[in-house]
C-alpha cells in the first residue's frame, strides 16, 4: 500500500482547471520531487495534500486513509513553507515547540523533542532566538525542525530553497538528502529547479499544465523523456523536426537524412531529441548521423565549450563539447560536420 | 486561510445581530421619523422642507467644505509628524514620549479642552500676548468665535487620527526601497516624492476618510470654537433634537447627511480606484 | 561639491521637518498644559496663568464621591464597552477579511457606519431601543451604546491589521496540528495585535470621552465623568471643574503610560 | 444596574403601587440641574428631605432640554418621578401631556404659595409648582465699564462692540430674548424681523449656550458686558473675577423660574412636593442661589434680599414675563429666524 496515494483529483478555480485528474502514488520512505514551471499546479497539489485546498474532485489518501474533509491539523503530514511562516513573535524554541504541544505531547517530553529536532539541523544554539534575528538560512533550519518535530509520516517542502543563495542552496540540498535518509521520513517536495530535483529526489513527478507529464528517476526523465515537453524542461535538448513518411519511417526535415527509426503512421510532428553532449563536432561517427553545420556563436564555460551552430534546414542545434581547451575547436563562421550516434537519439512523439 | 461560509456566519452572526439591534433598528426609525410629522403620519414634507429650502444646501455646504479643510490641514501637518517619528527619529524613548503625546489630547473631553482653547485664542491669551509682546500687532486680535478657531479646534481634534494612519503605513514601509531610490540617484526629496509618498497612500487614505467622517458628525467642536456664530449639519439636527423637540425634520436632516457622506465616501473610493497613484 | 551641498541640504530638510513635528506636537499638548495650570488657581475662576498655587479645588473635588463614582463609572464603561467591542469586533473583522460570502463589502461598510452619524442619533436611539427592551437608562443600556460608536475603530484597525497578514502563518499552524480556534488564539492574534490594540485603544478613548450618546442613557444615580463635567458647566465653570477635568487627564496618562510600559506604544501604529 | 420600576409594565398604576407600596415609599428619581444650582437643590430640598423623612433620592442631573428628550423618549415607561426643569422649556412637555396632575390636597402647602407659582393646565389642573424666581438683565464688568448701562439697547453702543454676550437658542433665556427684543422693537412672536434685524448688527463676543459658559466667557474678560440670568450672576459675583455689576433695564428684565413637575404621582412624590414647597426650602434657596421663592413669608437675609429678582422691596408684580406658550408654540420659526437671519452670513 502507498503511502499516499492520489486518485484522480481536480481543482479548478472559476473556469482555470488548475489540476486536470491528477494521480500519484508515493511509497513510504520516498523522496518525491513535484517539478515544473510556476503554474503547473505542483503548489495546489501539495497545498491539496496539506489540506490547504479543498479538491473538487478525486480522493488524496495518507496510510490508507481518505482525507478528504479531513482538516489540516489532523492530517499525519507536516509543511516546510516557501518563505517559512516561522511566528514572529514566538522564539526559535517555541516554534518548534507549536507543533508537539498541540499534539498534546506531555510537556516534559516537548523540550526533549525541540532539542532533538533543532540538534538535528544543527540550531541548538540559537533556541532562544527570535526569528527576525536569524539569516535565511538559519530559518529554513529552524522552518525544517519546526516541521519535523512533529514526527510527521510525510514531510511536505513548497520550494524550501527557492530564498537562499546559489552556495547555500547546494549545500542545503545535500543536507536535506541525508536528513531524509537519517530520518526515513517521506519527503513530497516542490521545486520549479531541476538541478535541484535531479540531486535529491529519488523520484522526480513532472508536471505540466495541470496534469503529470512523467513520472521516473531523475536518469529515467533526463534519458528517456516521454514527450517534448519533459525533454525541454530537463536539461538541455536540441529538438529537431522530423518528416514522417507513409509507412512510419522518420527523415531529418530540411536535411534529406533517413532516420532508422519508425513511428506510427500519421503521427503528427514527431521530433527527434539528441542531449547537446551527444553531439560530436568532425568526423562522422559509424552508425550515425552526419550533416553540414555553421558556427554561430562558441561560449567557453569551464569545463566545456558549447557551441552554437545553424543545419542547413535552418534549425539551430547547441552542441556540448567536453576536453575542450581555450580557443581549440572550430570559430565562428566555420563550416563543420557534426553527428551522433542512432543510439543517443531519441524520437518524441508526443 | 479562508473562511467557509459557516464559520464567516458564526462570527459575523453575533455582531451582525448586535448591530442589527442597536444600530440598524435606531437607524430605522431615523429613517420612518424622517417620513413622519408628529400626528405619525406619512408625509414628505421633512424631506420637501430640506430639499426644498437653499438655506439646508448652505449649511450643508458649509459642513463639507469644514471637513474637506481639516481634512488637508491635519494632513499637511499630520504627515510631516508622522514621518519624523517613524522615519527621522530613532531613539526609542521619544519616539515613545510623541506617541503619548499624540494620544494624550484624544482621551480628553471637548468640553475640558475649551477650557484650554479660552485661554489660548482669547483676548488675554497666550497667542495674543505673545504675538502683541513680539510687536507683530498693536491690539489683541479676535482669534475665538472666528471661522480660524473652529478650524483650529477641528484640527485639533482630528490631527491624532491622521497621524496615527499615516505612521501605521510608513512604519511598514520595506526600509530598502527607500535606499534603493537613494541608491538609484534620487535626492532626499525626490526619494520621498517618488517612493515614500505614493507607498504611503493607503495611509493617507484611511486618515481622511476618518477624518473627513468625524468632521461631518462633529458637533461639540464647531459649537464651541465658533461661539455660537456657525451652523454645521449637525448641528441643526442637535437643535432640531433637543431644541425644537422636532426629531422629524431632525431625523430628515440626519438622513441627508447621511447619505451625502456615504455618496461622497463612495465616490473618493472609486476614484482612488480607477486611478492607482504613479510611482 | 554638489554632493556637500546635496547632503546639508538634506540636513536642512530634516531639522526643518523635525521642528514642524515638534510644533505640531506642542500644539497637541498646549490645550492639556493650559487645564493643568487652571486647577491649581487659587481664585474662584478660571485663571491662567494661574493666581498663586493651592490643592482645594482637588479636595472638593475628590471629597465629593460623586465625582469619584462618576469616574469609576466611566471607567467601567470604557472597559466593558472595549471588552464588548473586541469581543464582537475582531470576529467581525476576521470574517469579513477572510469570507467570501456574497454581500460582504456592504456587511463591511455597515460595520463602519456608525461613524457617520451624528451621536446623539445613536444616543436617542439607544434610549427607544432599550425602553422596548425594558433596560432603559442603566449601565447595560449606557454599555450599549457605546460598543456601537466604538465598534467601528476596533473593526477598521483590525481590519487594517489583516491587510498584511502573512496567510502562510495560519496554514504552518494548522499543518502542525492546531485547530482553528488554536490557530487564531496563538497565531493570528498575536500576530494582529498592534491593530487590535490600537483599535481597543481608540475604543476606550471614545468610551471615556463620549457625552452625546450618555447623556441620553445615563444611570439615574451617577453619570460617567464627561456628563457630568457637561452638566456641570451648563450652570457654572469654577476651577473645580478644571480640576475634574486635570483628574481625567492625569488618569488618561497614566493610562497611556502603562500601556506603553505594556506592549509598547510604537508598535500600535505598526504590524510587525 | 437594573431598575426598580420595571414592573411598572403591563400592570395599572394602582395595581403597581399596591402591590409594590415599599418600593413607592422608599425611593424617588428626581431630575436636578447641575452646577452650583444643582448643589443648592441637593442642600435646600434634597438633603433636608431625605433627613426628614428617609426617604431614599436619586438624582438624575441634567439640562432641561434633554431631561424633556428623555420623558418623551420614554412616555410610557418614565424612569423619573419629579423633575426640576426650567419654566422655558417646560411648557413644551405640559403640551405634550408628560406632566401627571399635581392633587393639591396632597401638596398642602400649595396653599401658601402665590398664586403666580401654581401653574394649571386649560382643564385647571395644577401640572407644576414654582421652585424660585430669576430675572433676565445686563450683567457688566464694573473695571472695565464705569457708567452701568440702562436699557437693552445699550449693548449695542459702539463703545461695547465685539464685547458682548448673548445668549443663543441653546441656552434657556434665547429663545424668550429674541421674542423680547421683537417686541420691544414693535415686533413680535409671529414678526420677528425687527429682532433678528437688530440682534444681526450686534457685534458679540461670543453667543453662548449656557449660563456656566457666559460666566466663563465674562470671567476671562472675553466680554465685558451681556445679557445672564441672576442666578448665574451672582454666583459669578461671588467667584470675583471682577467686580461684577446688574442692572434689570427700564424696558423691564425677562423673568422666568425653576420649575418642579411631577411625574410618576406616589406618596413619596408628593411628600417631596411638599417639601419644597415650604418657605424653609425655597427661603435656603433664595440665600444661596437668590432665586425669588414662589412661597409667601419667607425670612431672608439683607443679602440675599438685595439680589432678589424683583428687588429688596419689589415682588412677583414687577418681573416680566414672555408668553411661554406662544413662544414654544413657535420654537422652529424662532430657531429658524435666529439661525438664518441673526447667524447667516455673518
Amino acid at each position: 500500500m502507498p503511502l499516499i496515494a492520489i486518485d484522480r483529483v481536480t481543482k479548478s478555480y472559476g473556469s482555470l482547471k488548475v489540476l486536470k485528474g491528477v494521480s500519484l502514488d508515493v511509497e513510504e520512505g520516498e523522496f518525491v520531487a513535484l517539478l515544473g514551471p510556476s503554474g503547473c499546479g505542483k503548489t495546489t497539489l501539495l497545498r491539496a495534500i496539506a489540506g490547504f485546498v479543498d479538491t473538487d474532485g478525486g480522493d488524496i489518501r495518507i496510510a490508507g486513509r481518505s482525507m478528504t474533509g479531513v482538516p489540516p491539523n489532523r492530517r499525519p503530514v507536516n509543511m516546510v513553507f516557501q518563505n517559512y511562516a516561522l511566528f514572529p513573535h514566538l522564539s526559535v524554541r517555541d516554534n518548534v515547540a507549536f507543533g508537539p504541544r498541540r499534539s498534546g505531547v506531555a510537556s516534559g517530553e516537548v523540550a526533549g523533542i525541540v532539542d532533538g529536532a533543532l540538534a538535528t539541523v544543527g540550531m541548538s544554539a540559537y533556541a532562544d532566538r527570535l526569528p527576525q534575528q536569524l539569516s535565511g538560512g538559519q530559518q529554513q533550519r529552524v522552518a525544517l525542525a519546526r516541521a519535523i518535530a512533529n514526527k510527521p509520516k510525510v514531510l511536505l517542502l513548497d520550494e524550501p530553497l527557492g530564498a537562499l543563495d546559489l552556495k547555500l542552496r547546494k549545500r542545503m540540498q545535500m543536507e536535506l538528502k541525508h536528513l531524509q535518509q537519517k530520518l526515513g521520513i517521506t519527503f513530497l517536495f516542490v521545486t520549479h529547479d531541476q538541478e535541484e530535483a535531479l540531486v535529491m529526489a529519488d523520484r522526480i513527478v513532472v508536471m505540466h499544465d495541470g496534469a503529470i507529464a512523467q513520472i521516473g528517476s531523475g536518469e529515467d526523465i533526463y534519458a528517456r523523456p516521454q514527450s517534448r515537453y519533459v525533454a525541454d524542461f530537463i536539461g538541455e535538448a536540441n529538438i529537431l523536426r522530423c518528416a514522417v513518411a507513409a509507412d512510419g519511417s522518420l527523415r531529418l526535415a530540411g536535411e534529406g537524412i533517413d532516420l532508422p527509426y519508425r513511428v506510427a503512421p500519421g503521427t503528427a510532428e514527431p521530433a527527434l531529441l539528441v542531449r547537446p553532449e551527444e553531439v560530436r563536432v568532425g568526423a562522422a561517427a559509424q552508425g550515425g548521423v552526419e550533416l553540414a553545420a555553421t558556427v554561430m556563436d562558441r561560449v567557453f564555460v569551464g569545463n566545456a565549450t558549447r557551441i552554437f551552430a545553424r543545419l542547413g534546414s535552418g534549425q539551430e542545434i547547441v552542441i556540448h563539447q567536453t576536453g575542450t581547451g581555450e580557443g581549440a575547436g572550430p570559430s565562428e563562421g566555420d563550416a563543420i560536420r557534426i553527428g551522433w550516434a542512432h543510439d543517443a537519439a531519441r524520437v518524441l512523439t508526443s | 486561510m479562508r473562511i467557509t461560509r459557516f464559520w464567516a456566519a458564526i462570527l459575523l452572526g453575533i455582531p451582525l445581530i448586535y448591530l442589527v439591534v442597536f444600530f440598524v433598528t435606531p437607524l430605522c426609525m431615523v429613517l420612518a421619523d424622517s417620513f413622519s410629522n408628529k400626528a405619525g403620519e406619512l408625509t414628505f414634507e421633512n424631506y420637501a422642507t430640506v430639499l426644498g429650502d437653499i438655506y439646508y444646501w448652505e449649511v450643508l455646504g458649509y459642513t463639507l467644505w469644514l471637513a474637506l479643510v481639516t481634512c488637508v490641514a491635519t494632513l499637511l501637518l499630520g504627515y510631516p509628524l508622522a514621518y519624523y517619528l517613524t522615519l527621522v527619529e530613532r531613539r526609542a524613548f521619544v519616539k515613545r514620549l510623541c506617541f503619548i503625546l499624540i494620544l494624550m489630547p484624544l482621551f480628553t473631553s471637548s468640553i475640558v479642552r475649551s477650557f484650554g482653547w479660552l485661554v489660548l485664542l482669547g483676548r488675554e491669551g497666550l497667542i495674543n500676548d505673545g504675538l502683541l509682546m513680539l510687536g507683530i500687532i498693536g491690539r489683541p486680535l479676535r482669534l475665538l468665535s472666528t471661522q480660524t478657531a473652529i478650524i483650529v479646534g477641528m484640527i485639533y481634534v482630528m490631527l491624532p487620527f491622521m497621524v496615527l494612519a499615516i505612521a501605521s503605513v510608513l512604519q511598514n514601509l520595506n526600509p530598502s526601497l527607500r535606499e534603493a531610490a537613494r541608491d538609484l540617484g534620487a535626492s532626499a526629496f525626490s526619494t520621498f516624492l517618488r517612493v515614500t509618498l505614493p507607498l504611503s497612500v493607503p495611509g493617507i487614505v484611511a486618515g481622511t476618510l476618518i477624518v473627513f467622517t468625524l468632521s461631518i458628525s462633529s458637533y461639540v467642536t464647531p459649537r464651541i470654537m465658533s461661539g455660537g456664530r456657525s451652523v454645521v449639519s449637525s448641528m441643526l439636527i442637535y437643535d432640531q433634537f433637543l431644541l425644537v423637540f422636532n426629531p422629524f425634520l431632525g431625523s430628515a436632516i440626519a438622513v441627508v447627511l447621511l447619505v451625502t457622506c456615504f455618496v461622497l465616501i463612495i465616490a473618493y473610493t472609486l476614484i482612488l480606484e480607477r486611478k492607482p497613484v504613479r510611482s | 561639491m554638489g554632493g556637500l551641498f546635496e547632503k546639508l541640504g538634506d540636513r536642512a530638510g530634516i531639522l526643518a521637518l523635525s521642528l514642524l513635528a515638534w510644533a505640531v506636537l506642542v500644539f497637541l499638548i498646549l490645550p492639556l498644559f493650559v487645564v493643568i495650570a487652571i486647577s491649581f488657581t487659587t481664585t474662584e475662576f478660571l485663571a491662567f496663568p494661574p493666581v498663586g498655587f493651592t490643592l482645594r479645588w482637588y479636595q472638593r473635588f475628590l471629597a465629593d464621591p460623586s465625582y469619584v463614582d462618576s469616574i469609576l463609572l466611566s471607567a467601567r464603561l470604557a472597559f466593558g464597552s472595549t471588552l464588548i467591542g473586541f469581543l464582537l469586533g475582531v470576529p467581525a473583522a476576521l470574517a469579513l477579511k477572510r469570507s467570501t460570502m456574497p454581500g460582504i463589502n456592504f456587511l463591511a461598510s455597515l460595520f463602519l457606519s456608525p461613524l457617520i452619524l451624528p451621536a446623539i442619533i445613536i444616543g436617542v436611539g439607544v434610549l427607544q431601543i432599550t425602553t422596548a427592551l425594558d433596560f432603559p437608562r442603566s449601565f447595560a443600556a449606557m454599555l450599549a451604546g457605546h460598543v456601537v460608536i466604538i465598534l467601528p475603530y476596533i473593526v477598521r484597525t483590525t481590519l487594517a491589521s489583516l491587510e498584511g497578514f502573512d496567510a502562510s502563518l495560519e496554514e504552518a499552524a494548522r499543518d502542525l496540528g492546531a485547530s482553528g480556534l488554536v490557530t487564531f488564539l496563538h497565531v493570528t492574534l498575536p500576530t494582529i495585535k498592534p491593530g487590535i490594540i490600537a483599535g481597543c485603544l481608540f475604543g476606550l478613548i471614545m468610551s471615556w470621552i463620549d457625552v452625546e450618546v450618555s447623556i441620553f442613557n445615563t444611570v439615574i444615580a451617577t453619570s460617567p465623568i464627561p456628563v457630568k463635567v457637561f452638566n456641570y458647566v451648563q450652570y457654572s465653570v469654577d476651577p473645580m471643574i478644571a480640576a475634574v477635568s486635570a483628574g481625567t487627564i492625569y488618569i488618561a496618562f497614566i493610562f497611556v503610560f502603562l500601556l506603553d510600559r505594556l506592549v509598547g506604544l510604537e508598535k500600535v501604529t505598526g504590524r510587525k | 444596574m437594573k431598575l426598580g420600576h420595571s414592573w411598572l409594565l403591563g400592570g395599572t398604576l394602582a395595581a403597581s403601587l399596591a402591590a409594590t407600596p415599599v418600593l413607592a415609599q422608599d425611593s424617588l428619581v428626581v431630575a436636578a440641574f447641575g452646577g452650583k444650582h444643582g448643589e443648592t437643590l441637593q442642600k435646600c430640598v434634597i438633603k433636608p428631605f431625605m433627613d426628614k423623612t428617609g426617604v431614599r433620592v436619586t438624582v438624575d442631573q441634567g439640562v432641561s432640554t434633554v431631561t424633556v428628550s428623555k420623558l418623551k423618549q420614554q412616555r410610557d415607561n418614565p424612569s423619573l418621578d419629579i423633575v426640576w426643569l426650567d419654566g422655558e422649556v417646560s411648557q413644551v412637555a405640559e403640551a405634550d401631556g408628560l406632566f401627571a396632575d399635581i392633587d393639591p390636597a396632597k401638596v398642602p402647602n400649595v396653599a401658601n404659595m402665590i398664586p403666580e407659582g401654581v401653574y394649571k393646565n386649560k382643564d385647571g389642573k395644577i401640572t407644576g409648582l414654582s421652585d424660585g424666581y430669576y430675572s433676565v438683565g445686563i450683567v457688566y464688568n464694573k473695571d472695565e465699564i464705569k457708567q452701568a448701562p440702562t436699557s437693552w439697547f445699550d449693548l449695542w453702543k459702539p463703545g461695547f462692540a465685539g464685547n458682548v454676550t448673548w445668549p443663543s437658542m441653546s441656552d434657556g433665556s434665547g429663545p424668550a430674548m429674541l421674542v423680547y427684543v421683537s417686541e420691544l422693537l414693535g415686533g413680535g412672536v409671529t414678526n420677528l424681523k425687527p429682532g433678528a434685524d437688530k440682534l444681526k448688527q450686534l457685534d458679540v463676543a461670543a453667543f453662548y449656550d449656557s449660563g456656566g459658559n457666559a460666566s466663563n466667557i465674562l470671567a476671562r474678560k472675553e466680554a465685558t458686558i451681556g445679557v445672564l440670568d441672576s442666578g448665574a450672576v451672582w454666583a459669578l459675583a461671588d467667584a470675583h473675577p471682577f467686580e461684577v455689576g446688574f442692572v434689570i433695564p427700564k424696558e423691564g428684565g425677562l423673568a422666568s423660574d425653576a420649575r418642579l413637575h411631577l411625574i410618576k404621582p406616589s406618596k413619596a412624590a408628593y411628600d417631596f412636593l411638599n417639601y419644597a414647597m415650604t418657605a424653609e426650602s425655597q427661603g435656603c434657596i433664595a440665600e444661596n442661589y437668590f432665586y425669588g421663592p414662589a412661597v409667601k413669608d419667607v425670612k431672608l437675609s439683607e443679602k440675599a434680599r438685595s439680589r432678589l429678582p424683583w428687588g429688596p422691596e419689589g415682588s412677583i408684580k414687577d418681573l416680566r414675563f414672555s408668553d411661554v406658550n406662544a413662544i414654544n408654540a413657535h420654537r422652529q420659526e424662532i430657531l429658524d429666524t435666529w439661525n438664518r437671519d441673526v447667524l447667516g452670513r455673518r
